[in-house]
């Protein structure tokens, strides 16, 4: 079992989760004008980091949030949990 | 290299079993190859053994970073069938078929190639019509499939739940008699004896940890035991496949994930199919040494862990025990994981990469281990003749970007949805 | 503040599980029951949802209109003798009373904010009661949530999975919590409780 | 259960031990009726009455004994219990002694002492490692063979019955959880205790105190059973301090989570009633003590097998916890001076010591004398190096060891005896730690691997930390205890530490095999021996993990745990390689077997998956509806009338019934269980527009839309009707099976694309109860039960919204038609659903009414050609489905930019049509494939499919089906064949519209 602190309820089991994907990814602001590629990434290609990720999790049996997680994956470690808003790995990094 | 046979065996008794000869050779690398396959598992070795075989290639190298065959290869629930819906994969999956029919023969190693049938069961009206398609298909393509009723599901299978206490009530079930499992680590120890046998060369504990480049070419390929030059390139690195790509600076339409496996103590032979749960995810075999061994869905969160979670083991024996209520009092000895290269619409990519002469062999999520002969047949091709074989000319790399997906179950581009 | 009685409709709501509660002792029932357990009907229940940060004049409404402050940290209630207000997301709550009046427009008639919604979910939740000195063990046994009594105090309340399902629990008393789960599992989840309780023995009221 | 009457447990001492000489037990081995007492485990019971042979070995099928005393047993496993209670491959040393117990052994035929397979051992040569791979590839081919090799492996047999107990799950919270109550664990528990954390602490057994249970050990001066005793009656008073006996945690996961399995009832022939068998247990603790203890090792030498050997720590702890004789006449062989204590327990005890065999050349004064006190022989620099007897030990050759270990002398002298104890060190269990994600590290100076780094909150001590000696591990976990509480920030206490009586150690000689000939046994449970791993290294099978995978050692129900350091080390030694360089095989979960059972818990049988019902499922029920499963949800797919059998013929009569019903009169349908979303605020109908393919800005207040959404990759995700209730409310609704995902990804593109847009959204699928009333007198039933209304066109057109109440019932009427008829979607608040379902069903009497199921609504929306499951299959395209004039080309939505790719523009992409046989009867099957030609060869060119068949229409009277098909539309009026090879079908079909029924649409206005 994965605990995640979601930032509303607090520490939880990743069973009350559902498993979103990589946060990283994000949708072309203006989609009219982002070419195919930046599309084509945006749905489809995954830096798939061995190590530190950014991800979403959305808190469904709980505050329905979504919450940005920073989780190795490698030791499943959870770093650091914030808000869709939040730039995790920035925060993480400057840490230390 | 002696051949193996009985009269091997009798033989080698009478002298104690001293004069065996090595599997395969534990080499130096050499400075250059004109082919490096990195990942020795199943698929690396497979490609490596036809590319020597088929295309006349001596020149070869296969660098794993552990054990060979300790990756998925190592780690599988051994299913091998060719019940694919979708003509991308049916029919390459039927080439892998036919090939692990002649398997144990074309390595003179006994892979224990087991065509026990596979079983797919159906649990409700839609999964029954699903099925139906599927099978229809497969027929029409040339592959034996067989559709069963309730009743016949029930007189080859009595020990699922067909009480009225089962939640879901098994509708039928699409078998294909011709599938079955082999014996995992004798897939990869045959193909590493057969393709050392015609020259490649197998080095263990190397972990290639960086390329260096030239243009659009690697030039160098960096290891843990040194720099080696080569002429082509392929991965078959399976889960580690971003890891890997990432040191070109290259991204893919793929995402790690970890599956897991389970056995159980040993038992005299009970289950003699492999039978697969429709309404939940799990699916069941008995290896011959006589654990039963089962699997599910994977973990759902990216992972480069060989290890699972136990949220995951609860469903996948709750699932377990909705099909097969007797398990209940039966004990697991072990499970574990392996790190799954799931691709966007959860089938392989087999083919030519954005840098000339890197050759990928990856995506093969849940599904690679019974690919292990087409595969390496197919990527020997690809390499060898730097242009895909027709069997894997529609599983390439730009099919994401065009719209042409082989998407079996239509999840979509969400790796766990396949 | 008055009170003032809207039209509730004259026919009898029939919660999920009517007829399908026997009541009676149940289980290893040798001396006490550890548990007891019942249902919660009929309740108006209402959700309230705006923006951040809420404003003031909007929980002033909801204060003057209950009498006590809208709880604003994740995992508690307040409560008055007749209401509950339950936090289940960021601004976001539950308003729980037995069923007397027409919640829904009463609340919405008084509310000036124009960023808000609110959402008659009466009909959607059913509610079951438990307590006994069991219940805290009870309740481990479906959710992974720490119900030590001093760390799961009277008022808090978490929204979690229990036995499998969506459920949202509340701590009323030292041994007596309500549950809430979607309607149209609650008949199963009134059966995982049964079963789970047996042990202890329990009755249902 | 048994005569009471004294059977003679010849071997039983007649004092000592934890055993309740007044609570005899009778049970039955192998049908032999036998007594015990309470406080046995079933091997020290079969000890008791001189039983030996308990079982036969996994390849040569070589008689063997009880061979441990603990959770570490290779060998003596048994079929426990009888019928539906069978469990097969149970340690005989784990399991309490329960009234009535049965067993039997194991891997034998016809019986234990008349074994056919015993060739096998006589074949030995040729079943070396690997074997199997090297033939069996000639005919008759491997499935002939495999049955044979099937028969001959596998242990334990099962029926596959179904389990008459029940189980059960908890979860569990702490600051500290301590794993295993023995010194170590103990001492943790006191000292962490007194600080006040909330400690939790576990043990596999019944008994508390660890190896001390069964040691003579002094704790300051008093028997280490007094210290155990008051150091539990102190954490018993600690209200802060939860102790769980016979609970073994199995497994270290992620965050800190410990998993454990409680056997709350396995100690009893049965459960008790309310009670269930095993329990499984998630604990979530801050910091963990594994205090899990160490496993002895045997030696490796030729025959080490034969029942009568055993670990020295099993042997006395038979003597001193179980006062058994393990034998009448012992020799003691051993590294490491656990042979002297083995030797002194069990001379004082009565038993005849022989020798102790030492391969170390020196030995302490203190056991020395001892030994002399108790005239026991003692050999130093020798080895045993082969036994002798069948079904039991006669005796063994002892000769001496030249200094490298490497060969012994050519004289070897017999000693005749019956019990053999051997230890070859210990091996802290590490298990746990290595679960957790830590490496263990090889320490020569133990000659065991003990945990390294820690990888998450887990504290290895005392034992299982490499810490042997009593008081090293009473220290150890004290200062644990301490040290983790006042870390969680608890206030240090007062302790100390109490005394020991232990003599000092000489410390361990590592000895991995002793030259010889014959078979040496490492793997003992899988017959893996030493030249099996010789062989292994000859071949290239050199990595441990080849080694364990093509000798199988360690790979049996007990994991290796006695066999696999021995096993690596003698790679290590073939390698010529250091110990720490070869490395061990990975450790996995679970430490101990674990029964499937509780990992399910109690969601078997129906609760395997909830079952979720709509406010009318009562009436559905009463009113003869068959149920069918979508999702967890349970709906009625049609209803048999008085008395009809639920045959396939009158399911067809309902479903015709239903049809015909619902388009000649009224009929009714339950639609509950589609998603229903309440969408409010400000930029609602912005939010509609980017969701949804089609426009929404101009919707008027009053009316419902379709609406269609699709995936980010342009692929059809879901349709449904939403609903403008006022200028910035909505009312959505999803697809049954999609509700959960459409409100998942709206809330993600609320929440993460477009937070900034004032959008409200929660699901009030449940709070509304919704029935769909259809036929040309659905507005005449409605008419009727809520008269003061008026439900004309003008008042509610098609596709319009009207708030109503019924009886003083608020509800919701939409006309919209899945049908095509004129049709109302009536929502009531879900408590008053049945209500209103009844009061339609009663008004609608004199027009006919009739409900429906999915089966008709279904046949109903394919004679209309709307798209459902069949054809959203997650590949589609809106323009697949002919749905290109609900794609907006003046905003942006979803999946929109993604539609103009080469792939989704091919011609060839199979497009929606209706296809209906040309012999205008034959059934066409959902999942046939159409192809041009049927009898071209295979693999034969494919068309597409049929996505939804209809084998009956009871409107248009013949059957319909829906399919996708390359060139779509453009082929309509042409005949191609839909074949089920499945089925052995061919049937030529003509492809039409797939609007089959009133076309123009009509019939909406009734
Ligand atoms: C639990 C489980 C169950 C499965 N069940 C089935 C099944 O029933 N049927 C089926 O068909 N498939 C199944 N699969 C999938 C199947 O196992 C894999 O798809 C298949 O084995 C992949 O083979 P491979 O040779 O590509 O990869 P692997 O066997 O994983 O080999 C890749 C190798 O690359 C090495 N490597 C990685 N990085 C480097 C590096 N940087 N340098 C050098 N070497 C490197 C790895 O160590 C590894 O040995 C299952 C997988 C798992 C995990
Ligand atoms: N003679 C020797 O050379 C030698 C070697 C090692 C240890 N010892 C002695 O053994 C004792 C060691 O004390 P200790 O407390 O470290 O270990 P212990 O063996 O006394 O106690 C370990 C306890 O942990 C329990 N346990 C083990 N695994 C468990 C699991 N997974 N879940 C739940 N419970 C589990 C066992 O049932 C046991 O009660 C000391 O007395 C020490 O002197 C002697
Ligand atoms: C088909 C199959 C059968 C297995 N059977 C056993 C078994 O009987 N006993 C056992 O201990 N492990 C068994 N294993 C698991 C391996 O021991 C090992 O866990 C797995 O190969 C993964 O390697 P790892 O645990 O070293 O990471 C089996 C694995 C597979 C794939
Ligand atoms: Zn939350």
């Amino acid at each position: 079992m994965i605990r995640i602190k979601c930032p509303y309820c607090g520490l939880r089991d990743h069973s009350e989760f559902n498993y979103i994907g990589d946060a990283t990814k994000l949708r072309p602001i203006n989609p009219e004008l982002a070419n195919d590629d930046e599309w084509f990434d945006y749905i489809y290609i995954r830096d798939n980091p061995r190590g530190v990720h950014q991800e979403y999790w959305q808190h469904i049996s709980g505050c329905r949030s979504y919450v940005k997680v920073l989780r190795d994956t490698v030791t499943h470690e959870v770093l650091k949990t914030g808000l869709p808003s939040d730039d995790l790995l920035f925060s993480y990094e400057a840490e230390k | 290299m002696s051949k193996y046979s009985v009269l091997s065996l009798i033989k080698n008794a009478f002298s104690d079993n001293k004069n065996w000869e090595r599997a395969w050779r534990d080499p130096e690398p050499k400075k250059y190859y004109d082919i490096i396959i990195i990942g020795a598992g199943g698929h690396g070795l497979a490609s490596a053994f036809y590319l020597a075989k088929n295309h006349g290639i001596k020149n070869i190298a296969v660098l794993e970073k552990g054990y060979l065959g300790g990756g998925n290869t190592g780690r599988n629930t051994t299913i091998v069938r060719s019940n694919y819906m979708l003509d991308e994969n049916a029919l390459f999956y039927e080439k892998s078929l036919k090939l692990w029919e002649q398997l144990s023969h074309e390595l003179n190693f006994n892979v224990m190639f087991s065509q026990r049938g596979v079983l797919n069961l159906a649990n409700s009206d839609s999964q029954m019509d699903a099925i139906t398609r599927r099978g229809n298909t497969m027929r029409l393509n040339g592959i034996d499939a067989e559709l069963l009723d309730r009743r016949q599901v029930e007189k080859m299978i009595p020990y699922l739940d067909f009480s009225d206490t089962a939640r879901f009530q098994i509708k039928g079930g699409l078998l294909q008699r011709r599938g079955g499992t082999a014996r995992h680590d004798a897939v990869a120890w045959g193909f590493a004896r057969g393709a050392d046998q015609l020259g490649v060369d197998i080095i263990q504990n190397c972990e290639v940890t960086g390329f260096k480049t030239k243009g659009n070419n690697i030039e160098i390929v960096e290891t843990s035991r040194g720099p080696i030059g080569c002429g082509k390139v392929g991965f078959a690195v399976a889960g580690s496949t971003g890891h890997l790509a990432s040191k070109l600076g290259m991204k893919l339409p793929i995402e790690s994930h970890v599956l897991q496996a389970f056995v159980s103590e040993p038992l005299k032979p009970v289950i003699d199919h492999v039978v697969t749960f429709g309404a939940g995810h799990f699916y069941i075999s008995q290896s011959d040494k006589g654990g039963l061994v089962f699997g599910g869905d994977i973990d759902m969160y990216n992972s480069y862990a060989q290890k699972g979670n136990l949220p995951l083991i609860e469903d996948v024996v709750t699932a377990g025990l909705a099909m097969i209520p007797g398990l209940s009092r039966l004990r697991i000895v072990r499970h574990w994981g392996g790190i799954m290269d799931m691709s966007m619409d959860g089938s392989p990519i087999i083919g030519k990469s954005p840098i000339d002469n890197l050759y990928l062999n990856c995506g093969w999520c849940y599904g690679g281990f019974k690919a292990t002969p087409g595969s390496g047949w197919v990527f020997a091709h690809t390499i060898a003749n730097d242009a895909p074989h027709e069997l894997n000319a529609g599983l390439n790399f730009d099919r994401f970007r065009v719209g042409r997906s082989v998407d079996e179950n239509g999840g979509g581009p969400i790796p766990n949805r396949h | 503040m008055v009170d003032k009685d809207y039209n509730l409709p004259s026919i009898k709501r029939q919660s999920a599980l009517d007829g399908q509660i026997e009541s009676g002792r149940f289980g290893n029932c040798k001396t006490e029951p550890g548990i007891f357990i019942e249902e919660n009907h009929p309740l108006s229940i209402v959700q309230l949802e705006t923006r951040e940060p809420p404003q003031k004049d909007f929980l002033n409404v909801i204060q003057n209109l209950f009498n006590f402050d809208v709880p604003l940290a994740p995992n508690t209630s307040k409560a008055s003798d007749k209401t509950r207000i339950i936090w289940t997301g960021p601004n976001r709550w539950l308003i729980v009373e037995p069923e007397t009046r027409d919640l829904t427009s009463l609340i919405k008639s008084q509310i000036k904010e124009t960023s808000f919604s609110i959402v008659d979910l009466s009909h959607a939740r059913s509610s079951i009661g438990i307590d006994g000195f069991m219940t805290r063990d009870l309740l481990l046994k479906g959710a992974a949530i720490d119900f030590h009594p001093e760390v799961f105090l009277v008022d808090h309340c978490v929204q979690t999975t229990f036995f499998n399902l969506s459920a949202l629990i509340c701590c009323l008393d030292e041994n007596r919590f309500n549950i809430f789960i979607a309607r149209g599992f609650a008949l199963d989840l009134w059966q995982k409780v049964q079963e789970a309780a047996e042990e202890f023995g329990y009755e249902t009221l | 259960m048994f005569s009471k009457k004294n059977k003679q447990q010849i071997r039983r001492l007649s004092s000592g031990g934890l055993i309740d000489r007044s609570k005899p037990i009778g049970f039955k081995f192998d049908g032999k009726p036998l007594m015990g007492y309470v406080g046995d485990t079933l091997a020290s019971a079969l000890l008791a009455n001189n039983v030996k042979l308990v079982g036969r070995s996994f390849k040569y099928h070589r008689p063997r004994g009880i061979y441990t005393a603990g959770t570490e047993e290779p060998n003596a496993l048994v079929a426990l219990r009888t019928d539906a209670r069978t469990e097969p491959n149970t340690r005989a040393t784990n399991i309490e002694l329960f009234d009535g117990l049965e067993a039997k052994s194991q891997n034998r035929w016809p019986n234990l002492f008349l074994d056919v397979m015993q060739i096998n051992n006589l074949a030995g040569p040729l079943f070396t490692a690997g074997f199997y791979y090297k033939t069996f590839m000639g005919m008759p081919g491997w499935h002939f063979y495999e049955y044979f090799i099937r028969k001959a492996a596998g242990m334990g047999s099962t029926e596959l019955e179904r389990d008459p107990d029940t189980y059960d799950k908890k979860n569990a919270f702490c600051d500290i959880l301590i794993i295993g109550g023995g010194p170590t664990g103990l001492s943790a528990a006191l000292s962490a205790g007194r600080t006040g954390a909330r400690v939790l602490i576990i043990d596999s057994s019944k008994l508390l105190g660890g190896q001390l249970i069964w040691e003579l050990d002094q704790i300051d001066d008093k028997p280490a059973l007094q210290w155990i005793e008051s150091a539990l009656k102190e954490l018993n008073e600690m209200k802060n301090v939860t102790i769980a006996r016979r609970t073994t945690a199995f497994g270290y996961y992620d965050s800190n989570v410990v998993n454990a399995i409680e056997s709350v009832s396995d100690h009893l022939p049965t459960p008790e009633p309310h009670t269930v068998r095993q329990r499984l247990w998630q604990i979530r603790a801050q910091k963990v003590i594994i205090a899990t203890g160490a496993t002895e090792r045997p030696l490796v030498f030729s025959n080490n097998d034969r029942p009568g050997i055993m670990l020295a720590s099993a042997a006395r702890r038979y003597a001193n916890q179980f006062a058994v004789k393990p034998g009448n006449r012992a020799v003691i062989f051993a590294n490491n001076d656990d042979g002297y204590k083995t030797a002194v327990n069990l001379a004082e005890k009565g038993i005849d010591v022989r020798a102790v065999v030492d391969s170390r050349t020196y030995v302490n004064e203190f056991w020395k004398t001892k030994l002399d006190e108790l005239g026991v022989e003692l050999i130093l620099g020798s080895a045993v190096i082969n036994t002798h007897g069948h079904f039991g030990l006669t005796g063994v050759d002892i000769a001496s060891l030249s200094s490298d270990q490497k060969s012994t002398s050519s004289q070897s002298t017999f000693i005749s005896a019956d019990l053999l104890a051997i230890s070859g060190g210990w091996s802290p269990n590490v298990h746990l730690y290595c679960h957790a994600g830590g490496r263990p590290q090889y320490e020569a100076s133990i000659a065991a691997f003990v945990p390294g780094l820690r990888s998450q909150s887990e504290y290895p001590a005392g034992a299982s930390n490499g810490a042997f000696s009593l008081i090293d591990c009473i220290t150890e976990g004290t200062n644990c205890g301490i040290q983790l509480a006042t870390e969680l920030g608890f206030s240090k206490t007062i302790f100390s530490i109490p005394q020991t009586d232990e003599p000092s150690v000489t410390p361990i000689k590592a000895l991995w095999r002793i030259p010889g000939k014959g078979k040496k046994f490492v793997d003992i449970q899988d017959d893996v021996t030493e030249s099996d791993i010789k062989l292994a290294h000859q071949e290239g099978y050199i990595s441990v993990e080849h080694l364990k995978r093509y000798t199988t050692l360690g790979m049996g129900t007990d994991q290796g745990k006695t066999s696999n350091m021995n096993g690596h080390a003698i790679m290590a030694e073939e390698r010529g390689e250091a110990i720490e360089t070869v490395g061990t095989t990975m450790f996995r979960p679970p430490y101990i077997p674990i029964a499937m059972g509780p990992l399910a818990g109690r969601d078997i049988g129906q609760s395997y998956s909830a079952k979720r019902k709509s406010a009318i499922h009562n009436w559905h029920h009463e009113n003869g509806a068959i149920f069918i499963d979508a999702g967890q949800w349970l709906r009625p797919q049609y209803y048999l009338r008085n008395g009809e059998a639920n045959t396939t013929q009158n399911m067809d009569l309902a479903i015709t019934r239903e049809v015909k019903g619902t388009r000649g009169n009224v009929g009714m349908v339950d639609v509950s269980t589609l998603g229903k979303i309440d969408i409010q605020g400000a930029d609602s109908s912005e939010f509609l527009n980017r969701i949804y393919t089609n426009g929404w800005t101009k919707l008027a207040i009053g009316k419902a839309r379709y609406g269609l959404m699709l995936r980010e990759d342009g692929i059809v995700f879901d349709d449904g009707t939403t609903s403008r209730l006022s200028e910035h409310h909505y009312f959505m609704t999803t697809t049954t099976s999609n509700a959960a995902s459409v409100l998942s990804h709206m809330e993600y593109c609320l929440q993460v694309h477009w937070p900034d847009l004032d959008v409200k959204i929660s699901s009030i699928t449940e709070q509304w109860a919704a029935m769909a009333i259809a036929g040309p007198k659905s507005r005449d039933v409605l008419q009727k039960t809520i008269d003061e209304e008026d439900l004309s066109d003008e008042t509610l057109p098609f596709m319009g919204v009207k708030q109503i109440s019924i009886d003083g019932i608020p509800a919701l009427i939409f006309r919209i038609s899945f049908s095509g008829e004129l049709a109302y979607e009536v929502n009531v608040p879900a408590d008053y659903g049945e209500y209103v379902w009844r009061r339609i069903m009663e008004k609608g009497t004199t027009d006919n009414i009739i409900p429906y199921g999915t089966e008709a609504m279904a046949i109903m929306r394919i004679e209309k050609g709307h798209v459902a499951g069949g054809e959203l299959d997650g590949r589609t395209t809106p323009d697949d489905l002919g749905m290109n004039k609900l794609i907006s080309s003046k905003k942006e939505f979803i999946g929109r930019r993604l539609l103009q790719r080469d792939g989704f523009l091919d011609p060839k992409r199979p497009k929606l049509v209706g296809l209906i046989p040309t012999d205008g009867k034959s059934r066409i099957r959902t999942g046939s494939i159409l192809v041009k030609d049927p009898n071209a060869s295979l693999p034969m060119p494919k068309l597409g499919h049929v996505s939804s068949g209809a084998y009956l229409s009871p409107t248009l009277k013949h059957p319909i089906s829906l399919g996708l098909i390359t060139g779509g539309s453009k082929r309509i009026g042409e005949t191609v064949w839909a074949t089920s090879p499945l089925h052995g079908e061919i049937n030529e079909v003509k492809i039409v519209d797939p609007v089959f029924y009133d076309k123009q649409g009509e019939r909406l206005n009734g």
